[in-house]
């Protein structure tokens, strides 16, 4: 059982959160102008990472706020939760870029 | 590349191998080294790609092939689920698509000589509400049109199978589907056989060997960067479960998985006292009694994300909970040992079977917590795809696309039975 | 179930019972939603009450055990319970309505939403720890704090009013789940009920 | 074998010679004494032989004294409280005990299962993957006949008469064994104030001080293990658990406590929970769990009177049992000797058989000193004897590993075996920290931890009491530091009097240890007697040898292969020795063959314990509204929806389902009837961007909306599915009242907070639920007006001034009540909302009302007739997560102007097909039948031979409808809404077919009329 920091109660045992899924994805706007590949690509693709997730969770059992959270998924430590609209932790922007997503440039041999 | 040829395992050369004390017997497999090129390397040594390695070689007649498995074979989701084979799913496509893998369970330990010890001794779904009931009539209805046995139980009809089972549970039992063809294998013995039977046709299985890189030029695959070196080939299929994502990162693309832990556990060992396979899909409780005695059962997902191969505490309580509150008789019995695998979670409970926006390159993943079952099936279309090219009849629905264009076959509606 | 009593506890009324339970329906309780960064509007509301506003749940104002007539949970950053006696729900709604002004804000009668259940006695703690995973230490959860946590399946909303007095906020729709579940941990040290 | 208590020493140890308690073993009748465990009183009696192995049922005796015991495993208790495969050295003894051998057929002294020699030599290793598959049936054949002699003990056939309860606890530190290094931590710990857990599996605190003959501050040392425990229970924050094994180490330092507290106990003086599982949270963990001894594999090493040197130490010193008179120790390190001294001490024979050299450190020097002889650079080779050890046949073994010289006999009934030891790091393991090999200590030990935990001890190879003391002491120091930094002294409960350093306990010198793995046979180990490497799973080295000849080289494939590590005691003293014996055969060092993954349980672990309190009734919460009782006294039947438990319909003497439920539509259409719709989500919107809100998370619109007004919303989620519905009134210019299904209530309202907190955090608007605060009465039917107007006077109910999909306020029998004109029924109906603490009075009110109308409580099968036959739809019954808006002919709700949640993704190529199954009546040709829900539409017609046969749809509600005096269904079906009036064939299960034909899903009353009559 985790135990997670809430940005407001502090930390507390999982069994009073909701995982909410993968953080950040914001939601397109003028959705009508979009490919059905673009739209596919925002409600259905995920970056999955093994390693640090950029995740979103809620304090159900609690304050009932969502926010964010850095977690390794391989550890399943937490590096760092966040309040909605707050400065992410130094982690975050240290973390591997998800893979882009389909239709952008692919690199070549990517390799390691 | 190898001689095809094996040895032939029977009662009789078990009683000749006896006589001298069992120093004749053959590997099972060989522990080649990585050529430099193959016609096609299957990622993933767990029994979907051993099993779409086997096909390639037996019915498409390739033979320059290679698996590459991170670890040992057989060691992914195939070593840790809870072995649970039926095909009584919903919609059409996926009951075809489990209905052949079926045909295929019913003589796979005759075509790989090797007793995969697969048990039809039926698969019971419990129904605890009216939902759940109209639920059962309309997936059991659907799988006799799609010619699949299947059958609604009576609560009277359950406890003629299961005499101890506690129908007055917090929500009542209210019924069941059976399929009595269904059943458990020993999971094990799925990837073993096929690794054998595959090395026999002269697959080169290469463990240890995980790939960390897949170089493509000009839109299509050229090569795999692996632990084991650089090994060139114009044809990958990507056959590795919880690590779907991880591969499809590699070669540039995202996939609409999430991988989560999903366990399992065992009680010690007991006498045959559990005769059938039974779900509960409405308390999350999966439990069938191995042939070595122990209670085999299986846990709900953890909601979070996770590779690490292990869940949280509170899913194993809630499962036994579910389990005592159908099984009070199994109340003193105790849990021996727990773990956990990594699934892969499509948004529509089903797998992604086909071509990629990479040349080259075929993916079979999102089986989720579900598919074991699906093994020999899932090889056998997936080789049929790289072979051609393009995908089975069988496995068209399942196509990568159907994120986009919408045709999703939702599986958790009505016959989201977990396993 | 137990008769509907009015809170709060009279610490006289405790028996030596390890564990004394006790359900209160009646009284007033009033949800208020509204921004925590402006300090004007605690500071109405905190008037409103006779107690501080609470900014954190650490911090679970109520005025004595002995004539304990309000208390403020804090539910979340901008979401709090005022808890009053019986009757005065329309008041006190009124009155939190006013203090905020034409600030965007919410103000929702709960009362019967909501019971209140007190335990006292020296076991009450212990009881908690079988269903809340809260570390009720007095070194971690002194007189005076809140949390909102779960107790077995229900989510309740718990503070602690003295050494061995707690109360919870438990959703109407519960309370029989929650009683059932304390029947049921307490085989050991009993129950006494009002 | 006489039952007499022959083995009993005529004093020592810590049982209580003053308390008999008596106890059957298969049948028989024994005698043992209050301190025992079920092992040392068979042990006392001279019961050797104990067991059957598993699957060549061989004799087997007591290997260990401990949990790692692999052999002794019995049926503990009859009847309804029995269990299986309980290790016997665990067994506490307790009046009235009654055991059996698991495994045995008939009786452990005459097992017909037996195999010996050439049977046993056809089934090796995986002998079953190799045959029985000559057809599936042949499978099937012998499977029944595999299971049938497997498996290990019987599970109880009737519930289980005891519970379990379970708590959270916290502590600055737990301390995981009470041993030496446990207590040490935990004392110097306990004494700072800090807050310690200290637990401990066995039935008292001490570990092997129980069984050590030195000294500790002087006292003899389970004399001080004594003391230590009074001291630590003395202190107000520490708190110590006996009977209380660590099973896991899980994520983020959770570690699982279960604390066993009946079983010792006689039948009635039982706590009123059997078991109590501890989740334990500590800031800082001390792992002090000791280590387990090796036995050394040699042929037929599984003879009963093979037994670990350490367990004969125990038996001796802590049971006062003598295992045997004349006694041989085998071993390759100094530890052994001190079973050597015990055995003599006792009154034994005794002569060493040591692998190395000669004996190097303090125990060996005390065994000289004492005169037992001692056959250097030796090894035993083989046990003889048929269901006793009776000889062992030692010979030389050269430096080389070979074996050298001339095999002689030494005649003996104990063979005390001392391989080396396993340090026990399964908590740290678990925990995800990775073990180190250690060569000079030949096991591995912990590595740097992962988790806030630090191993102390003999399981951090520690190897003597003054090393385990100072370990011990240091790391409770440690612990407390990390757990609490900066506060040097919590509230110190340290008096002038306690000690404030670590135990005193005089130096010794451990020696050294000649590891081996394999003991060699002049046979060669593929030929020898079978030389077991793990016990409980007969696995042999010959089997480790033929996995490897088979290509099993990694060491997870060897233990799938040949299951070793598989059994109860999950391979304790087995799995070390079996990785030697690959590394040799692979010819790698030991870590590059590595462990196999260490997963909880430590030790099995009761179901009833890990279940705990929330079965039945309590499985999950029990839902009720405040009418709850008032429908149970009517005698309503239930359905469960969701969590709440709502009226399903009230039968009258002799009525069934259908008489009841078409009593009571008739009710409704003619008279008056009253739903309980208290359960329905209630979620109150508040702020000026209430509508904004609205409009995202609902296809239409609802900007336009007048206060006091009402209208129903479908939810979609972002793939365009619809997933939830209801009617939302407006209530004020910011002001909504959103009501949901009472299944999707806290789903909906989840997604609404998490759209509204992460994508559109700027919107003016609080959502709070309000499911619980108001009660709600449906009051449908012509009357119902003329019912409420009995009870409501300051509300003006004309049609014109409370029309149709309007809300007032106003007083019900005298309580303030919100009144809402929606109706699920088609008629005429107010939804009366009160405070829930009057639901009941307003409910009873309107029902003493209604009398003189014959008003008719209903429940959710006569609302769910009434629906269809309006044709409105269920979310969850009429659509499976699988359907829009579009396909249930509700596609103009969709609103144009504006962007709503999944709203794009109705246009998807595939989704915006014509041909989708879509929402359709159906009526059959024949009137009188109901089709049953969840039948087959088909594509075509029904033709014998077709497989598999081409499905358009399936029937998702299907009702006898009183009303119109027909059966009414709804169903979906591919292009069903450009299909009206065609007929289709519908699936029964035995194999024959209706029809059926395409109709509007309005049955009744199309033009709505019904909802203003009166
Ligand atoms: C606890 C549990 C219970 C389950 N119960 C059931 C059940 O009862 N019935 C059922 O039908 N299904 C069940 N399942 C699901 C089932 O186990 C899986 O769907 C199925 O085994 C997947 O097989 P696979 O061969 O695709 O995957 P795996 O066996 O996981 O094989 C994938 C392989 O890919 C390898 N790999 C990953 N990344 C790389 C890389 N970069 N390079 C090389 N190799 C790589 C992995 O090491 C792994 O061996 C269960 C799963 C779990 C975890
Ligand atoms: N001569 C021998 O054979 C021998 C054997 C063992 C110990 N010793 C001596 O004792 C010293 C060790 O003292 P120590 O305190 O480290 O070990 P210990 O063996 O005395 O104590 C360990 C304790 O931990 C308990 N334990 C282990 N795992 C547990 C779990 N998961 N949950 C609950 N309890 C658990 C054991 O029952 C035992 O009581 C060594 O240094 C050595 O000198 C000697
Ligand atoms: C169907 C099935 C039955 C199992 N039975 C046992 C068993 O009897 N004893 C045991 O120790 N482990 C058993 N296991 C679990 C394995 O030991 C192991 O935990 C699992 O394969 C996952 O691998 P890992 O724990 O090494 O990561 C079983 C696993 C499966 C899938
Ligand atoms: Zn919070």
């Amino acid at each position: 059982m985790l135990i997670i920091d809430c940005p407001f109660c502090g930390p507390r045992a999982e069994s009073e959160f909701a995982y909410g899924g993968e953080g950040g994805i914001a939601r397109p706007l003028a959705t009508e102008t979009l490919t059905d590949e673009q739209w596919g690509d925002y409600v259905f693709m995920r970056s999955n990472p093994k390693g640090l997730h950029h995740e979103q969770w809620r304090h159900a059992s609690g304050c009932g706020k969502w926010f964010n959270a850095l977690r390794d998924t391989l550890t399943y430590r937490f590096h760092g939760t966040w309040k909605i609209g707050a400065e992410p932790p130094e982690a975050f922007t240290r973390r591997v870029q998800p893979a882009a997503p389909v239709g952008e440039t692919v690199v070549e041999g990517l390799a390691r | 590349m190898k001689e095809p040829g094996m040895q032939k395992f029977s009662i009789w050369s078990l009683l000749r191998n006896a006589a001298s004390y069992h120093e004749g017997w053959q590997r099972q497999w060989r522990s080649p080294e990585p050529q430099r090129e193959y016609d096609a390397v299957v990622v993933g040594g767990g029994g979907h790609g051993l099993a779409t390695a086997y096909y390639l070689a037996k019915e498409h007649g390739l033979r320059n092939i290679a698996v590459v498995e991170r670890g040992w074979l057989g060691g992914g989701n195939t070593a840790r689920n809870t072995t649970i084979v039926r095909s009584n799913y919903l919609w059409d496509e996926a009951t075809h698509l489990y209905e052949k893998s079926m045909k295929l369970w019913e003589g796979l330990s005759q075509d790989l000589n090797y007793n995969v010890m697969f048990s039809q001794r039926g698969v019971m779904n419990l129904g605890h509400t009216l939902q759940d009931m109209r639920e059962i009539e309309r997936r059991v209805t659907a799988n006799r049109l799609n010619g699949v046995d299947a059958e609604v139980l009576s609560p009277q009809q359950i406890r003629e199978i299961l005499p101890f089972i506690n129908l007055n549970t917090r929500y009542p039992v209210l019924g069941a589907s059976l399929q009595r063809r269904a059943g458990v294998a020993r999971h094990d013995a799925v990837a073993w056989g096929f690794a054998r039977g595959a090395d026999a046709l002269g697959v080169d299985i290469l463990q240890n060997c995980e790939v960390t890189g897949i170089r493509r030029e000009g839109g299509a695959v050229v090569g795999l960067d692996t632990a084991r070196g650089f090994i060139k080939t114009k044809k990958v299929a990507i056959v590795a479960a919880g690590h779907s994502s991880v591969l499809a990162s590699l070669a540039g693309f995202r996939l609409p998985l999430e991988s989560h832990p999903l366990q399992a556990l065992v009680s010690e060992p007991m006498k045959p006292i559990f005769p059938t396979v039974v779900m509960s899909n409405a308390i999350h409780a999966y439990i069938s009694q191995s042939d070595k005695g122990d209670l085999v059962i299986g846990a709900g997902i953890d909601h979070y994300t996770g590779y690490g191969q292990r869940g949280s505490f509170p899913i194993i309580e809630g499962t036994l909970q579910a389990i005592v509150e159908l099984f009070p008789l199994f109340s003193r019995v105790r849990m021996n040992r727990q773990w956990g695998g990594i699934v892969d979670v499509s948004p529509d409970a089903c797998p992604i079977i086909g071509l990629t926006p990479v040349k080259g390159l075929y993916i079979n993943c999102g089986w989720g917590t579900g598919g074991f079952k699906a093994t020999p099936g899932s090889g056998w279309v997936m080789a049929h795809t790289l072979a051609q090219d393009r995908p089975h009849r069988l496995n068209e629905a399942f196509t990568l696309d159907r994120f986009y264009n919408g045709h999703l076959i939702d599986e958790h509606g009505a016959a989201a039975v977990a396993h | 179930m137990p008769a509907d009593t009015l809170m709060p506890i009279a610490i006289a009324d405790l028996a030596p019972a390890p564990l004394r339970v006790r359900w209160s329906r009646q009284q007033a309780i009033v949800n208020f939603r509204g921004d925590p960064a402006d300090a004007a509007l605690l500071q109405a509301l905190s008037g409103v009450v006779g107690l501080p506003w609470p900014t954190r749940a650490a911090d679970c104002p109520n005025d004595g055990p002995a004539d304990a007539h309000h208390r403020v949970v804090w539910a979340g950053p901008d979401d709090w319970f005022v808890i009053a006696p019986a009757g005065c729900q329309s008041a006190m709604a009124k009155s939190l309505r006013e203090a905020a002004g034409s600030r965007h804000h919410a103000v929702t009668d709960v009362s019967s939403g909501y019971v209140v259940l007190g335990l006292s006695g020296p076991a009450a703690a212990e009881v908690l720890a079988q269903g809340c995973p809260l570390d009720l230490h007095q070194r971690s959860f002194a007189v005076g704090a809140s949390a909102g946590t779960h107790f077995f399946k229900a989510s309740v909303w718990l503070w602690r009013v003295q050494d061995d007095v707690f109360e919870l906020l438990v959703r109407s729709s519960f309370a029989g789940y929650v009683q059932e579940m304390l029947e049921r941990c307490t085989l050991e040290c009993g129950i006494e009920s009002d | 074998m006489s039952a007499s208590t022959s083995r009993r020493l005529p004093q020592g140890g810590r049982i209580d010679r003053s308390r008999h308690l008596q106890f059957q073993f298969n049948g028989r009748a024994y005698t043992g004494y209050e301190g025992d465990t079920l092992a040392s009183a068979l042990l006392a009696a001279g019961q050797t032989l104990v067991a059957r192995s598993w699957k060549y049922h061989r004799p087997r005796g007591l290997l260990a004294a401990g949990v790692e015991e692999p052999n002794a495993l019995v049926q503990l208790f009859e009847g309804e409280r029995t269990v299986p495969n309980v290790r016997m050295t665990e067994a506490s003894l307790v009046e009235g005990l009654v055991a059996r051998s698991i495994h045995a057929s008939p009786s452990i002294d005459f097992d017909l299962g037996t195999m010996n020699g050439w049977f046993s030599r056809l089934i090796p290793a995986g002998f079953y993957y190799k045959t029985f598959m000559a057809s599936q049936a042949a499978w099937h054949f012998f499977e029944r006949r595999i299971r049938a002699v497997s498996g290990l003990g019987h599970s109880p056939t009737v519930p289980d008469p005891d519970r379990y309860d379970k708590r959270f606890a916290h502590a600055d530190l737990l301390v995981v064994g009470a041993g030496l290094a446990g207590l040490s931590a935990a004392l110097a710990a306990g004494r700072t104030g800090a807050r310690v857990i200290l637990c401990d599996e066995q039935s008292e605190a001490g570990g092997w001080l129980l069984s050590s003959d030195e000294t500790v501050d002087g006292l003899p040392a389970p004399q001080w293990a004594d003391h230590a425990v009074e001291a630590l229970r003395a202190m107000p924050e520490v708190r110590v658990l006996t009977r209380t094994t660590a099973f896991g180490y899980q994520d983020n330092d959770l570690v699982t406590l279960v604390e066993k507290r009946a079983d010792h106990l006689p039948v009635g003086h039982q706590p009123a929970y059997r078991e109590r599982l501890w989740r334990v949270r500590a800031r800082q963990v001390v792992l002090a769990t000791g280590a387990h001894e090796r036995p050394l594999v040699f042929a037929r090493n599984d003879l009963p009177g093979v037994m670990l040197a350490s367990a004969v130490s125990t038996y001796i010193r802590r049971y006062a049992v003598l295992p045997g008179c004349n006694a041989v120790v085998f071993t390759n390190q100094d530890a052994g000797y001190d079973a050597a001294l015990a055995l003599k001490a006792a009154g034994a024979q005794v002569i060493v058989v040591d692998a190395r050299p000669a004996p190097s450190g303090s125990l060996g020097a005390r065994a000289n000193a004492a005169g037992i002889e001692v056959l250097a650079s030796q090894v035993v080779t083989e046990a003889q004897g048929s269901r006793r050890v009776s000889a062992a046949v030692v010979q030389t073994l050269g430096a080389d590993g070979r074996l050298a010289g001339i095999a002689r006999t030494l005649p003996c009934d104990l063979l005390a075996v001392s391989g080396g030891v396993s340090a026990v790091i399964h908590l740290h393991s678990q925990a995800g920290s990775k073990a180190v090999w250690n060569e000079e200590l030949a096991t591995f030990l912990p590595g740097p931890p992962a988790q806030s935990e630090r191993s102390a001890g003999a399981c951090a190879g520690a190897r003597t009491l003054r090393e385990a003391a100072h370990a011990g002491w240091t790391a409770g120091l440690a612990a407390v530091a990390a757990a609490r930094p900066g506060a040097s002294q919590v509230g110190s409960s340290a008096s002038a009097s306690e000690q404030n350093q670590p135990p005193e306990v005089a130096p010794a010198d451990p020696g050294d240890i000649r590891p081996l793995w394999l003991v060699p046979h002049p046979q060669g180990p593929s030929r020898a007697p079978k030389q077991f490497v793990d016990f409980q799973n007969d696995v042999s080295a010959s089997d480790l040898l033929l996995a490897v000849r088979e290509g099993f080289e990694n060491i997870e494939h060897v233990k799938r292969y040949t299951a070793m590590g598989f059994g109860t005691d999950q391979g304790k003293t087995g799995n070390i020795n079996g990785m030697g014996i690959l590394a040799q055969v692979l010819g790698k060092a030991i870590p590059q063959v590595g462990t196999t993954t260490f997963r909880p349980n430590y030790t099995p672990v009761t179901f009833g314990a890990l279940a705990g309190l929330e079965l039945g009734d309590a499985f999950e919460p029990m839902r009720t509204t405040q009418i709850h009782a008032w429908h149970v006294a009517q005698g309503a039947r239930f359905e469960d929806v969701g969590q709440w438990k709502r009226p399903w319909y009230y039968p009258r003497p002799g009525e069934d389902l259908h008489a009841a439920v078409n009593r009571e539509v008739l009710a409704v259409r003619h008279g008056v009837g009253t739903l309980d719709a208290s359960t329905l989500g209630k979620i109150d919107v508040q702020g000026p961007d209430a509508a904004t809100l609205l409009n995202w998370v609902y296809c239409n619109d609802w900007s336009k909306l007048e206060v006091g007004k009402a209208r129903y919303g479908l939810m979609l989620d972002e793939n365009g599915m619809v997933f939830d519905d209801g009617v939302t009134v407006r209530l004020g210019e910011h002001q909504f009242l959103m009501h949901t299904t009472t299944a999707g209530a806290a789903r909906v309202l989840a997604w609404l907070e998490r759209w509204l907190q992460t994508e559109w955090p700027h919107l003016k608007v609080y959502l709070t639920t309000v499911t619980d605060h108001w009660a709600t009465t449906a009051l449908a039917g012509p009357k119902s007006r003329a019912v409420l107007e009995k009870l409501c006077a300051d509300v003006d109910f004309s049609d014109s001034s409370f029309p149709f999909m309007s809300a007032r306020e106003g007083t019900v029998a005298g309580v303030r009540a919100r009144i809402f004109r929606i109706s699920f029924s088609g008629e005429r109906c107010y939804e009366i909302n009160v405070p829930s603490a009057d639901g009941l009075r307003v409910w009873e009110a309107i029902h003493r009302a209604g009398t003189e109308f014959g008003i008719t409580p209903y429940g959710t099968e006569t609302m769910h007739v009434l629906r269809g036959e309006k044709g409105f739809i269920i979310v969850g019954q009429d659509t499976d997560g699988s359907v829009t808006p579009v396909d249930l002919g509700m596609g103009a709700m969709v609103a144009k102007t504006k962007d709503c949640l999944g709203k794009r993704s109705l246009t998807r190529s595939d989704t915006a097909r014509s041909d989708r199954k879509q929402l359709v009546g159906l009526l059959t040709d024949d009137p009188d039948f109901v089709l049953p829900e969840g039948a087959q539409v088909l594509a075509g017609e029904w033709a014998q031979g077709t497989d598999p046969v081409p499905m358009a749809g399936h029937v998702t509600s299907s009702y006898w409808s009183p009303t119109l005096g027909r059966s009414i269904a709804m169903a979906l079906i591919k292009g069903g809404l450009s299909r009206m009036g065609e007929r289709v064939h519908v699936a029964m299960k035995d194999g024959h077919s209706r029809t059926a034909v395409m109709a509007s899903p309005v049955f009744y009353d199309p033009k709505a009329e019904r909802q203003n009559a009166s």
